[in-house]
């Protein structure tokens, strides 16, 4: 049976700096995988491989079966892989309803000529509708008309997720979703996040918040100077050596 | 093309001559004027931007020419004096703005005759000339066509008089036998490259390389007379360049140990070339626009009077800023004046028929025919006699008047092939 | 025909000595203020006037007009950080729209000064070196490019070998990181700027007796100098006069062989074709995209 | 219903407008029709982030297409000026493909780049495009008659009505596209490129849609202009037209669509009517460029924002409307 993601080979070099080496790993539909290593291991260059915006230098990127190293990140998108980006990287400028619209793109495309005549109240209501309900699902529902440059970091990260949510992927990539969130709204966006998963999106996680981590993931990979260094569930991790001596200093995150 | 002549041009004749009176009569200001009522005359040409020094020195000198028509008491019409006065207007050589302006000065200021220079907003204010049955003036002939009835060129027959240069070189330094020639890519100087084909073929004269064109906006002409030079010509002709070029050209000339004959339409500040160059080099260097402080020009058959004292006065009011078209809209005016007063009155109508009665003009350089059919389609330019200027000495002297229309009796065939080739004929010109 | 070859090759050696420093300018001010100056070609036009008012109706010594002409056009520079560039530092596109205002000033102020009209100004020297009848080099045009050459061999020591030099190129790379550094963006700026326009003074200046003056020839050398900016890749000093160079000889031979439009047509799809074949110019780094 | 009677008045003092104005100023009132066609095309590839220079050739496209297809092929005038834009809107979509290559400062200089191409092609040759002399003779808008109106598009008042009419639905539809889900669309490629791809969105073709629609109307721009002055040359569509295009956008401002269209008529009327009534013929460019400088440096945000701040002060007593409904 093939995984509905799998990373083979994957490799990422920048001049005579290889970022990520030979990377191998398989995410199974329906859980949430983590992908964790200490700072500069590579996981971000990783993410950005998967999702289209690097090109890799070699190896692939299989989604149930077909290769989409090297597409370009749209048309990853456009297969059902969907990621949030590190950061707040919002349209700030936009509200935050806009913000949900924009990730209604690609379920209701727009087209130019129903737009202009109207004849896309359908699709406008649609979108529209799903926008809402992604909003709503993550909490945001009450801030809908105000700036997105303006939310609370917290919500700033939720919406991100919200925009990623709104196009109805199959699998989400979330890149440190719960940087700059109390431990409030963590455990909060961890339970959401639990019942996406049960409504049958897959969840590909970095993060650095071994707690949530540890409590959310389903199976993690873990990885150091770019390279391959473990996997298994929570447990397995944990206590895994090599995981502990690539923390050593930081172990104490490892709790 | 029937069908293209009928909806154009044709329809729209049609249309004016049917509605004239009762439209038009209601769209346009009164036209007659008051007894003592002032004439009002538009100026209508880049006063700003790059093209502005082929329109203010024009208007400079036409306030002179106004303040001495007005000291003798006006223009005498039927009903007895009436002063002049210049109504200008800017038109940024835009097509559009010269439209706005025509409008402006013929339905909101009441002129009863517009000076344009005419190129590029020509066509801009042909509609509004064909509305109104304004007339109007240029001084470029090839914006004369068919449809053109109330537009004259009277006094520059740009470029036709490049001929009477190159006759009177064949003629008075036989030995000379070849030639190169650069121009700028533009209204100006494709038509004028035509002319001066023709006219050193009608001369026995050489070509040794095609015209070399540059871009108007060249400022380094080192590379230009780098290939001129490169065939070691007898003559090297500048066409129709602008003060802007002819200037850098001769200086590189000059550096580039140039020995030979220069030709050029004009010569403005050449005194100024002089000082860049040498005495010796500018020596004998023809062209076709005469300083006005010229005696020639005190013969009896010049029709610009007093054109000595005009030069004074000009050059005391605007030192150093002589050139050709100080005085042609002036001289315009001069043709217009005697028209005016042979018709007593300033309708353009009526005005048109006098300048034009008997196929005959008084032209600066003397009388002059209304010609044109066969290169414009339309007998609008008047052409005679037009001087040919050499600098003598560190001055310049016309040493002849020569007939245009003598050439054009025994050449016009080349002048016609040349123009084909470089699509300057009217019914070439889209 | 080795004649004509020779003598083309000089003509083309002229131009890209007063291209590249005009473009070396423009790149400068581009670099360090992250501005496009589109006023630049009227910086160089105001330096022509400045040796038209004191060297051709005031007789001071022409070279002294040159080298107030520098300092002139330069303090126009100061003038333009203080007055546009400073107060415009978070927005590229309004300094972009005041300098299109500035030139249109200078432009006017020109015109009013000194009428539309092309200028007179007296030869310096009609002194020719002639290597034979057919290959000759005017002296005139000899001092654009000794001048060029020690200018930018200055600058070249001034931004490798200097402090400031050091300081203006880390806030050309970096500008966040050079303040962190304790270098004074203002300080960068301003010598950027005078530098830049006094460049571009000093070109106009020195090419005046050479070419027409008049208050609108700052446009053909802008456009020059923006062609040859991008075709070096628009941070790269060393981009621009190479640039420069290579757009003068073959701007030069094509307008000797062919004519001066084909040279035209040529050198636009040159830099057409840089961009898309490589979008930050031939020697450009890939950031300021 | 408010609405309709707004839109009403509106219409009625558009009606009444050139019957107060003397005649050049209503010439003047034309080319400013046209003109703000062009300066809303434009904001709407600003949209998307990037700024062109070569919008205003594309608008001689546009005028040139139409010219040459009504004088050699005799179609019909408001078809060639329909033709005109298709004709702008594809040489938009053919330049996209080596343009959009670029961003940013290298799209600016790029498309200049282009359309200097253009302008020396048309200068160069002579058949078709006329030379720098360019086409003249162009055929005026057939005269027709509407029953209680005879149009005579000699007379600016006629050409005023039909381009403002022209240019009121072509306004309509950039609104429309601007407020519909491209608009939005666009807007998410100018602020977070990255984030709109990782929604699915193709930067490239919505890039280039917007290159394409607004090089169109601007195409349907200069086929107006084409038709009412009756000759184009290559100069009509010099880089100096394309500065003071960007200097309408960029005084009026350009985060709403009335901004730049502002910008438009405020400084038109002080350029052509206020500057030329003064007799400042000479200073003018002085003025202009003090009043650029001026604008950019006290007001950053365009004239729109100082509507804005009233605009919005209202907004707050009304407490936003279209939340409470």
């Amino acid at each position: 049976m093939t995984s509905l993601l799998e990373v083979k080979d994957l490799t990422m070099r920048f001049g005579g700096l290889t970022a990520v080496d030979t990377l191998n790993f398989k995410v199974e539909k329906g859980t949430i995988h983590g992908l964790i290593g200490p700072n500069g291991a590579g996981k971000t260059t990783t993410f950005n491989m998967i999702s289209g915006f690097y090109t890799p230098s070699a190896g692939e990127v299989l989604l149930r079966g077909e290769n989409i190293a090297g597409l370009p990140m749209h048309e990853v998108a456009r297969r059902g892989v969907v990621r949030t980006f590190q950061h707040s990287t919002l349209f700030a400028e936009l509200t935050v309803l806009e913000n949900a619209l924009v990730g209604t793109h690609m379920p209701f495309r727009p087209n130019l000529f129903a737009a202009i005549f109207g004849w896309d109240k359908d699709a406008r209501n649609g979108a529209e509708a799903r926008a809402r309900e992604a909003l709503t699902f993550f909490g945001l529902a009450d801030v809908g008309h105000e700036h997105a440059g303006d939310l609370s970091h917290g919500h700033q990260r939720a919406l991100g997720m919200a925009v990623a949510y709104a196009s109805h992927p199959d699998i989400v990539l979330l890149d440190e979703p719960f940087t700059g969130m109390n431990p409030e709204e963590t455990k909060h966006m961890m339970g959401l996040m639990k019942q996406l998963c049960s409504d049958g999106i897959t969840i590909l996680l970095v993060e650095h918040d071994m707690q949530a981590i540890m409590g959310l993931c389903d199976n993690i990979t873990c990885m150091s100077f770019g390279k391959f260094l473990a996997e298994g569930g929570p447990a397995e991790i944990r206590n895994h050596p090599a995981v502990i001596e690539a923390y050593l200093g930081g172990a104490r995150h490892v709790a | 093309m029937i069908a293209k002549a009928l909806r154009g041009g044709f329809s729209r004749r049609m249309f004016l001559k049917s509605s004239a009176v009762t439209a038009l009569g209601a769209a346009l200001p009164n036209m007659t004027l008051a007894a003592g009522e002032t004439i009002k005359i538009g100026f209508l040409a880049p006063l700003t931007g790059p093209v502005s020094a082929w329109g203010k020195p024009g208007l400079d000198g036409c306030t002179i020419w106004a303040e001495r028509v007005n000291a003798e008491g006006g223009i005498k019409l039927e009903d007895g004096e009436h002063k002049i006065e210049f109504v200008a207007y800017d038109n940024e050589y835009d097509p559009a703005k010269a439209r706005t302006g025509a409008t402006k000065l013929i339905r909101e200021d009441g002129v009863s005759f517009v000076m344009m220079l005419g190129g590029d907003t020509w066509p801009g204010v042909q509609p509004v000339a064909d509305r109104t049955g304004m007339l109007f003036s240029t001084l470029l002939p090839s914006d004369l066509s068919p449809d053109t009835t109330t537009l004259v060129a009277p006094t520059e027959v740009h470029p036709i008089y490049i001929v009477t240069g190159v006759q009177w070189l064949a003629e008075n330094r036989p030995e000379l036998k070849t030639a190169v020639m650069c121009a700028q890519d533009d209204a100006l100087g494709l038509p004028s490259v035509a002319t001066y084909l023709a006219a050193f073929e009608a001369a026995g004269i050489e070509m040794q390389d095609d015209p070399l064109l540059f871009d108007p906006a060249t400022t380094d002409f080192a590379p230009v007379v780098t290939r001129l030079l490169s065939s070691n010509p007898d003559i090297v002709c500048l066409d129709t360049c602008y003060s802007d070029y002819v200037h850098p050209i001769c200086t590189q000339l000059f550096l580039q140990g140039f020995k030979g004959q220069i030709i050029s339409a004009t010569a403005d500040f050449y005194d100024q070339m002089i000082a860049k160059t040498s005495k010796e080099f500018m020596e004998g260097f023809i062209f076709q626009f005469p300083d006005f402080d010229d005696p020639a020009l005190n013969a009896e058959h010049i029709n610009f009077p007093d054109a000595n004292g005009f030069y004074t006065e000009y050059n005391k009011r605007y030192p150093g800023q002589w050139g050709a078209v100080s005085w042609e809209y002036a001289s315009i005016m001069e043709l217009w004046k005697l028209a005016a007063e042979k018709a007593g009155s300033v309708d353009p109508e009526a005005v048109l028929a006098a300048m034009q009665e008997g196929g005959k003009g008084q032209h600066a350089f003397g009388e002059a025919s209304w010609w044109g059919e066969e290169l414009f389609g339309i007998d609008h330019a008047l052409v005679g006699d037009w001087p040919v200027v050499m600098i003598e000495d560190g001055k310049a002297r016309i040493k002849a008047f020569v007939s245009i229309p003598d050439w054009y009796d025994q050449h016009g065939d080349l002048l016609i092939k040349y123009m084909t080739k470089y699509d300057q004929m009217w019914s070439q010109r889209s | 025909m080795i004649e004509l070859l020779a003598q083309t090759g000089l003509n083309a050696v002229y131009a890209a000595s007063y291209i590249s420093l005009v473009a070396v300018g423009l790149v400068l001010i581009f670099g360090v203020m992250g501005v496009i100056n589109f006023a630049h070609g009227e910086l160089f036009m105001a330096g022509a006037y400045v040796v038209v008012a004191l060297y051709a109706q005031r007789f001071v010594p022409f070279f002294i007009a040159v080298a107030a002409g520098l300092v002139f056009v330069g303090l126009l520079g100061l003038l333009m950080e203080r007055a546009l560039f400073r107060p415009l530092r978070d927005n590229p596109l309004g300094g972009l729209v005041a300098s299109i205002g500035f030139l249109m000033i200078l432009q006017a102020l020109a015109v009013m000064g000194f009428g539309v009209r092309m200028e007179y100004i007296p030869p310096v020297t009609q002194e020719v070196i002639a290597f034979s009848d057919k290959v000759r080099l005017p002296i005139s045009r000899l001092y654009v490019i000794i001048a060029a050459v020690v200018m930018l061999s200055l600058l070249w020591y001034f931004l490798k070998r200097t402090r400031f030099g050091w300081a203006l190129r880390a806030s050309a790379q970096d500008p966040q990181a050079a303040a962190l550094q304790g270098i004074s963006v203002t300080l960068t700026a301003k010598i950027a700027m005078f530098i830049g326009a006094g460049f571009a003074g000093l070109a106009g200046a020195l090419t005046a007796p050479l070419v027409s003056v008049n208050p609108y020839m700052g446009h053909s050398i802008i456009v020059t100098a923006f062609i040859v900016i991008i075709v070096g890749g628009v941070g790269s000093l060393e981009g621009a006069v190479l640039a420069s160079i290579v757009y003068a000889f073959v701007h030069t031979f094509v307008t000797t062989f062919y004519d001066g439009v084909i040279a035209d047509i040529t050198g636009l799809m040159l830099m057409l074709i840089v961009l898309i074949v490589k979008p930050t110019g031939l020697f450009g780094s890939a950031d300021r995209a | 219903m408010r609405n309709i009677f707004i839109w009403t008045v509106i219409a009625a003092i558009l009606f009444a407008l050139p019957n107060l104005l003397s005649f050049s100023q209503q010439e003047v009132l034309v080319f400013l029709t046209i003109n703000i066609l062009v300066v809303a095309s434009y904001r709407l590839l600003t949209l998307t982030g990037e700024w062109s220079l070569g919008h205003v050739v594309i608008m001689g496209v546009g005028a040139y297409a139409s010219a040459m297809l009504t004088k050699s092929s005799g179609l019909y005038v408001p078809l060639g000026i329909v033709m005109g834009g298709v004709v702008a809107g594809l040489t938009a979509l053919a330049l996209s493909y080596p343009l959009f290559r670029m961003k940013g400062f290298y799209f600016l200089i790029g498309s200049f780049a282009a359309g200097e191409i253009i302008r020396l092609l048309w200068k160069r040759f002579r058949e078709p495009f006329g030379g720098t002399k360019g086409i003249k003779g162009i055929d005026p808008m057939p005269d027709f008659s509407v029953g209680f109106y005879d149009f005579d598009f000699f007379e600016p008042t006629s050409y005023f009505y039909f381009s403002a009419i022209v240019v009121a639905i072509c306004l309509w539809i950039l609104w429309r596209i601007e407020k519909s889900p491209i608009g939005l669309t666009f807007q998410a490629v100018h602020w977070q490129d990255k984030l709109a791809q990782a929604s699915g969105v193709n930067l490239r073709a919505y890039r280039t849609l917007a290159f394409v629609i607004a090089s169109g109307f601007a195409g349907i721009a200069g086929a107006l202009l084409a038709h009412y002055i009756g000759t184009i040359n290559p100069n009509s569509f010099d880089v100096e037209v394309m500065v003071f295009v960007l200097t309408w956008a960029i005084v009026g401002g350009t985060s709403t669509f009335y901004g730049p269209i502002l910008g438009c008529v405020v400084l038109t009327i002080l350029n052509e009517v206020v500057l030329r009534e003064l007799g400042l013929e000479q200073t003018r460019p002085l003025i202009y460029g003090l009043i650029l400088i001026l604008s950019i440096l006290f007001m950053p945000n365009g004239l729109e924002s100082i509507v804005q701040k009233f605009t919005r002060q209202k907004e707050r007593r009304s407490l936003r409307p279209e939340e409470a409904k």
